[in-house]
């Protein structure tokens, strides 16, 4: 790059925006992404984050692989991703150079560290020579600045080691892109002499490393193309809001639908990735009359909870695909005697083992179809950060209503992303208390209200109803053992009438976007909402003629659904998976859906998804 | 909550459900059917606030025959099961009931893991050295050539021991009985009741089907005396033709061995005096094998507390409820206009 | 029954006959069937059997659940089921006669062992008058014989305690059947004298009384309507023939397959009904190369075999639904590190415990997509007994040249169920050998065979070509560990593109019967084979536009099968389940498929099938 | 076929792969890799013979950084895998590697069983007390009161000892190591080695990150000598400065204690002296807490004929291969003309 300098124009009006934090792993990206995250809330932006975590726990540094990033895009109108390509890049070191240049949009702006670009990083970095003077940063605008050096002279005098010193590099760049962006310095200054109250010689290095990088923006002259930027904020409904993420959404949500359900629960869980973290925000809330218990394996997690179901908790399980594969035999089990049960499954990259850190959705056939025997239960997906805590309500309301396990599927990326909440109150949504069977005239445990076809719940300790149940097949009434033909036909079939009733009590399928017939629908699910919504308003606004309908109930299906795909002439089904909802549709309605699989670990990005669109509406 | 005074005393047969008993004729498990009947009517237990829960097997069968709540589960997982009754509701006493299997095949790991937690459950493993319900297959407890339909050639790998398992993997109550022993079995299972936290008891239990005899060479009346010692704590470990003989560490080794009691006494004689809450005597005791008189009681007794006590407390969830809507609003939130 | 005696007919031509023997669990039901079996098949019939266990091991004598059966359809035609009304029924007891009076067609014959209708054993069978006396029977031809008395006097002088006496009884009631179908009793005469070499006395007083029954018959006045029966020698193909029942052909097939393949089995399971006969089949096989492990549950079993694949070994594993839904994880291990497998399910009914004894077509889904993660493998079905050795030859064969695990579905039915069978030789069959990878130069563990897409088999002990596999995504080449989002999708794609593939590989999709299209095609797949054939086979003789197509390759389908359905107006998918097979179809071919669905743990009837295709055609 | 001749002496890093190694820096699983890679070459093992099974967990990727046969599987069913290798090829040097949940949560019981049967297999378990991988939290061996993401108050059950599980399970070779004592650990690894059978060798291995310092207070320098005993067969259980401590049994008791040895040595001080066939004294070995010293080296090796050679036979599969034609052609036949 030429070092002409300029004056510094003044801010330029964005509609939106895509910043990302990237260094290695002690480099305190997650928390610089977190508080730029609370000061762009603050500022009024609607905005949505990922985080991105290397797979080791702490690779050596300066390695590729120990890279950790923070992703956010955050604007004026309603932003659905976490953005698909890169306005500014911020890369600690040339480890995170190299993973992340790619995401850059061209002629967007690289700010690196150059302090950090040393032959020794480079090397660990497998670069054979400095990117910065190769020429292969040519497309983007790149500034380079000595963060480190800047950073050690800003905290001089606060008595900090070298190393303690260069921790404070992340602050420096934080008070750069604050500066950039016009954000407010305060709240990550309380939040430093909050976290820091037993060092303040820590906090206070960092709050200086923090305005030493804002003013180097304010005042060192920049060089071309370096500009200064504003947002505005978006139009939200009004309201308090906080901002969540998919499982801190999911573990109240649970929590909520126990409450409303008027049942303790009991949740237990064996730790996977990425499904550790609803164990360990549920494992904080033992006030809240949640028992949480780590079991020994998958099998025992889901044994557990069916176990404490039997006993009149809400018994609820939580895993990732390999887990959930575990637990197969079990849920059939709760199946069988019809007990409630919610379990979620975090999907990640499969087969096997896989991609335990990257987001997949490929686990919905195991979820619909993937048991022995004719097994049906209730399959929900959510579909945002926020969504988790809906779906997470509707699921104890359907296990408990229905005497059924749930199934709930989130993904890594609905995990780890957070976006903005306006805080519900548990007032705004309707109870549905439990009611426990305690009446011994006439008592059979499998009697069914006629409407739900669920059968009665009767918990031990309970007077006059000692009953058995177990998983061989059971008589239509009593639940004793029967082998008798007749009854295995009617058992079967009203396992399955139950599930395909609840199509009656759930909400009709609806449009997102568009009109309810046309040329094109796109038909999702879970967490490629943000991606596809995007994607078909921005179709729309240039007059393509596409709808977007997106589905949380995937088994049973909306009773509406049909007869609403029908009215579109295309039908294209995109899926993080090799085609999995897309072949369900197919079998139940017959329809020519088509499938756009993508299978990467990573979400589908706006401009893929705008793509296949237009393919499919010239095709 | 585990003794109870009901308000009219419930007879064995009140324990009876009205389901036909469906083992073979002749099968041990009647004898412990009945055992647990009159022990739960000893105790006094009350139907509605007793669970047994079981794996799948012939021995997994048993709920079906008490007019208690019942589960009948699948293979190998009772004790993960029972694991979340009594989280959900420690006041219920929850009996898992498995084979050796059940219990040591499939479900070894959730026996182990149920034991080393010490949740307060009451597990019996009906040891018949065999897989009943399948037909007759060789089972983990099987000894070294057991010839099955899987092992025409006898088979070759070595059974595990129940009660050395079960002292391995930390439990802290571990007794024995046997399916005949109407008189000793019911006692047994009473101290079993008797103990909060874990307690794990094998009872030999013949299958008369496909291991007839498999426990004869120390059940069978003419030989019970000699090659039985019933083990109570306090009390020298005695056993044989008017108690004559006795059980003392071979000197200068970790051995037991079998001594002649003279008239002098058993302590003269050197003999033991069991301590059940002693781990060492009951590995011991566990590891006795022919010639020597297999160990029947409670080998292993010394209680901690449980781990349901632990996570729920010994009361009620807590009176004031956690406010949701406070958590919600907890840490940074900003109001939009 | 009016005792009115005439003159004993002359035998009567038969095309086709079904007798069953059902007695208690101690009765010898079994053996009698089997002798019974040999008989007819000597005599040249076709035939089909099947017997029906009690679920309980040894139930108290007189129960009904205690009621074992053994069934034969015999003809001179070709036989498909074990036939779906019984022309007679031999009842050694009330509870025998109460559990398979409705079986009987009216007007057929009953024959009972009038000794054993006593008030106790009516009693035990909860009958509350004496059926032979109560016009329950009026229906049918009954034949009272008071074979127990019989039976003693006949084995009087043998030195037999009454017990003793009384398990002759059997043998008694197959001499009158053997009357009755003008069976030789020579081959049953050898065999009591070779099975009771050691015991002569039982041996003889065995076989007194199968004379015995048989002279009843010659000599007795027997009442109206009781008359013989001829039943001509079916034309069948010349060859040496032997009875088999689905088990042992899978055992022998799975030996032929690994002969073929020149490989040692490893054979690893974990016992289960109704799978556990296959185990004991082949642990007698040690001296074909044949190894057995019974392990300690499914998942361990599943994991062994993947280890002796690994090692360079065939691995086996085999379970019915409950234990194949515990070996889901490790099946996403054998596709993701592209082992050869071959995993066989003897369906029974579900879900969960279920109906272990019970028939049942419902691990379909679980087969085809019952894992987590895009994870695709091979599906198999037998359709009959001696079929089973064929698919268990091609399942060998698939999973060693696509280096993939294979699904091999069979049930309950099939495993007990027997034919005869003209026996092959090895030699009629194209050898596969397996070439092991052993050349260092170049070597790379992800490298495929550019037609097949299989990954190189490189077994450990191989000089050279040490190598690292795992569960976790792999580099396309190396199989080093991989992270990288576009190797991701390729992998993905490949391990779908080389299952697929397979569709390359194997017989074009015929018709069974019929032709290539029409007004309808009745697809069927697995054991419903029989009933399905001979339903269509009826209606096509009274004229009907129905065709029969029965898959054998559940996934990848056959390349045709789109095209060869799309030639019919309509199709109708007979399943044992609630519905599996006809979803693939449908969502793989958008054919409006419909289904038959028949979950009462019990194969279709020729008559049900007859109706439903009657209906559909109409329709 | 334990021990081969290989054409060249291989170095221990000839036995490293070219995969970057990718713990966390300072992690003790280093340390063990060292070590194993000395022991490869020790001993003389070939790389083609040699199989490392793992499960998953940092512990588990080992088998990545040897250039060796590797298999990483899934979690918890390494042993299992490993079973199958060895019965399909007995002529493979097999070694399974897991962590303490890997072995001991998920899959105690594969493990178990690997144990009972005698599968000859050397069972290295990196125990860190804590699950590394999936982010610190508790195992089935962490100590109560562990605080972690699942346990924010503090764990509540009992962890199990790897070492008495073992013992309780039918090992007939268990052993412990520490990551970090690289002239001890290869010794241990090589007896694990010899041991024909199923070795158990429980190696204390620090995770720097999730838990560190766990066993400081027996394997820091300082602590070292008074906090351990080397035990090794025939010699007497003596540790501490100049070994002037001892162990002997307390008298009259089943229990261990520490003796000060006088000038008249360890004999008249009655220390024990180590005998690694007596199950008895490895289990009290194995239960040897602080204050006591903690057991190193090989607590128990008591070889008995391994399972898949029993299986397999010694030697390759019968000459004469069975034939298949006869076979189908046994039993009744008859002919169609
Ligand atoms: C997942 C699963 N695997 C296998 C079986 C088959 N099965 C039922 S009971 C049993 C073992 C029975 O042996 P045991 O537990 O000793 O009980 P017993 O019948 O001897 O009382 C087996 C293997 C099953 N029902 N489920
Ligand atoms: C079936 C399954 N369940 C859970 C996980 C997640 N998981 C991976 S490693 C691990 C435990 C790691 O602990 P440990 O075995 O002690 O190994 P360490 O990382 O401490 O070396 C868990 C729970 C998984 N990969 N697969
Ligand atoms: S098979 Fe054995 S264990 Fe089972 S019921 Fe019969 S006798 Fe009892
Ligand atoms: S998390 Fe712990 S065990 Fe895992 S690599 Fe890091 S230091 Fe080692
Ligand atoms: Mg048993
Ligand atoms: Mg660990």
């Amino acid at each position: 790059m030429e070092g002409a300098s300029v004056l510094t124009p003044p801010r330029q009006e964005l509609e939106s925006a895509v910043v990302r934090f990237a260094g290695d792993s002690g480099d305190g990206m997650q928390l610089t992404g977190s508080q730029f995250t609370l000061a762009t809330a603050l500022a009024g932006n609607d905005l949505a984050t990922f985080p991105d975590f290397p797979a080791e726990i702490r690779a050596p540094v300066g390695t590729t692989y120990g890279v950790s990033a923070f992703q956010i895009n955050f604007g004026g109108r309603t932003i659905r991703t976490a953005g698909d390509a890169l306005d500014v890049l911020v890369a600690m070191n040339p480890a995170a150079l190299k993973v992340n240049r790619a995401d850059v949009k061209p002629g967007a702006l690289v700010i690196v560290d150059s302090g950090a670009f040393t032959a020794k990083n480079f090397a660990k970095a497998h670069y054979q020579a400095n990117p910065l003077e190769d020429g292969s940063l040519d497309a983007y605008r790149v500034m380079e600045v000595d963060m480190s050096a800047a950073t050690e002279k800003a905290v001089e005098g606060h008595g900090l080691s070298k190393k303690e010193a260069l921790r404070c590099k992340n602050m420096w760049a934080l008070g750069l892109v604050y500066w950039m962006f016009g954000r407010d310095r305060q709240p990550t200054v309380d939040w430093l002499e909050s976290k820091f109250a037993a060092k303040p010689e820590i906090a206070n290095a960092n709050i200086a490393a923090l305005n030493a990088g804002h003013a180097y923006g304010e005042t060192a002259e920049l060089p071309t193309g370096v500009r200064t930027y504003s947002v505005p904020a978006a139009k939200l409904p009004a309201g308090l809001y906080r901002n969540v993420t998919g499982t801190e959404a999911l573990a109240w949500g649970l929590v909520a639908g126990c409450k409303l359900a008027r049942l303790p629960m009991t949740f237990c869980s064996y730790p996977i990735t990425p499904a550790s973290q609803l164990l360990h925000s549920l494992a904080g809330l033992k006030s809240f009359n949640v028992t949480t218990f780590q079991a020994e394996d998958e099998i025992a997690a889901a044994c557990a909870a069916i176990g404490a179901s039997y006993a009149g908790s809400l018994g609820v399980t939580s895993s990732s695909g390999p887990g959930i594969a575990l637990k197969t035999e079990a849920l059939g089990l709760a199946i069988s005697v019809e007990l409630p049960l919610v379990v979620v499954n975090s999907q990640r990259g499969g087969p096997s083992t896989g991609l335990p850190t990257k987001t997949e959705q490929s686990d919905l056939f195991q979820a619909v179809w993937g048991r022995n025997g004719d097994a049906p239960l209730a399959v929900l997906a959510a579909r945002s950060p926020q969504d988790c805590f809906e779906v997470a309500i509707e699921a104890v309301r359907l296990a408990t209503r229905y005497m059924t396990p749930v199934m709930l599927l989130t993904d890594g990326y609905l995990a780890n992303a957070s976006e903005p909440w306006r805080i519900p109150s548990l007032s705004d949504y309707e109870a549905f208390p439990v009611s426990f069977h305690e009446e011994p005239e006439g008592f059979q445990p499998f009697a069914r209200d006629a409407e739900t076809l669920a059968r009665v719940w009767a918990k031990p300790g309970t007077p006059g109803l000692m009953h058995r149940i177990g998983g061989i097949e059971k008589d239509y009434d009593s639940g004793n053992i029967s082998y008798d033909p007749a009854n295995h036909q009617r058992m079967t079939d009203v396992r399955a009438d139950k599930i395909a009733g609840i199509a009656r009590d759930i909400p009709e399928q609806g449009i997102e976007q568009g009109e309810a017939g046309g040329r094109l629908a796109v038909v999702g699910w879970g967490s490629t909402y943000g991606p596809i919504s995007r994607a078909v308003a921005n179709l729309r606004a240039e007059g393509a003629d596409v709808s977007h309908v997106h589905l949380r109930h995937i088994w049973p299906l909306p009773a509406n659904l049909e007869a609403l795909l029908g009215g579109f002439d295309k039908l294209l089904v995109p899926e993080m998976n090799h085609g999995q909802l897309v072949k369900l549709l197919r079998a139940e309605t017959l329809l020519p859906c088509a499938g756009l699989s993508k299978v990467s670990g990573k979400p589908f990005k706006i401009a893929e998804l705008e793509t296949a669109i237009r393919a499919t509406l010239e095709g | 909550m585990n003794v109870h005074t009901p308000p009219e005393q419930l007879k064995p047969k009140d324990f009876a459900s009205d389901q036909e008993v469906r083992w073979c004729p002749g099968c041990g498990d009647y004898a412990i059917l009945k055992g647990m009947q009159k022990t739960c009517a000893d105790l006094g237990l009350k139907p509605e606030t007793t669970v047994f829960v079981s794996g799948i097997g012939c021995a997994a069968r048993f709920p079906y025959y008490m007019a208690t709540y019942g589960f009948h589960t699948i293979h190998g997982r009772a004790p993960a099961i029972a694991t979340g009754v009594k989280l959900a509701n420690p006041e219920l006493d929850v009996w898992v009931i498995g084979g050796d299997g059940d219990m040591l095949s499939i479900g070894g790991n959730h026996l182990m893991h149920a034991l080393r937690r010490n949740v307060d459950l009451n597990i019996l493993l009906f040891n018949n050295e065999i897989y009943g319900l399948t037909k007759g297959q060789y089972s983990p407890t099987s000894r070294v050539g057991t010839r099955s339909p899987s092992t025409p050639g006898g088979s070759l790998d070595a059974p595990v021991s129940a009660t050395l398992y079960a002292l391995g993997s930390g439990a802290r109550f571990v007794a024995r009985g046997v399916d005949t022993q109407q008189k000793q079995l019911p006692e047994v299972l009473k101290r079993a009741h008797a103990h909060r936290g874990a307690s794990f008891v094998e009872i030999f239990q013949n299958c008369i089907v496909y291991n007839d005899g498999a426990f004869a060479h120390f059940t069978e009346r003419e030989a019970a005396q000699e090659m039985q010692v019933f083990v109570e704590h306090g009390r020298p470990l005695v056993f044989g033709k008017e108690g004559r003989k006795g059980l003392r560490l071979k000197p200068g080794s970790l051995k037991l061995e079998v001594v002649e009691i003279g008239d002098e006494g058993p302590e003269a004689a050197g003999v033991l005096v069991h301590d059940e809450t002693d781990r060492m005597l009951a590995t011991l005791l566990a590891g006795l094998q022919p010639p020597l008189p297999v160990a029947i009681g409670v080998l292993y007794c010394d209680p901690a507390e449980s781990y349901e006590r632990q996570v729920v407390g010994e009361t009620a969830p807590p009176p004031v409820e956690g406010d949701l809507d406070a958590l919600l609003r907890r840490g940074h939130t900003w109001t939009v206009e």
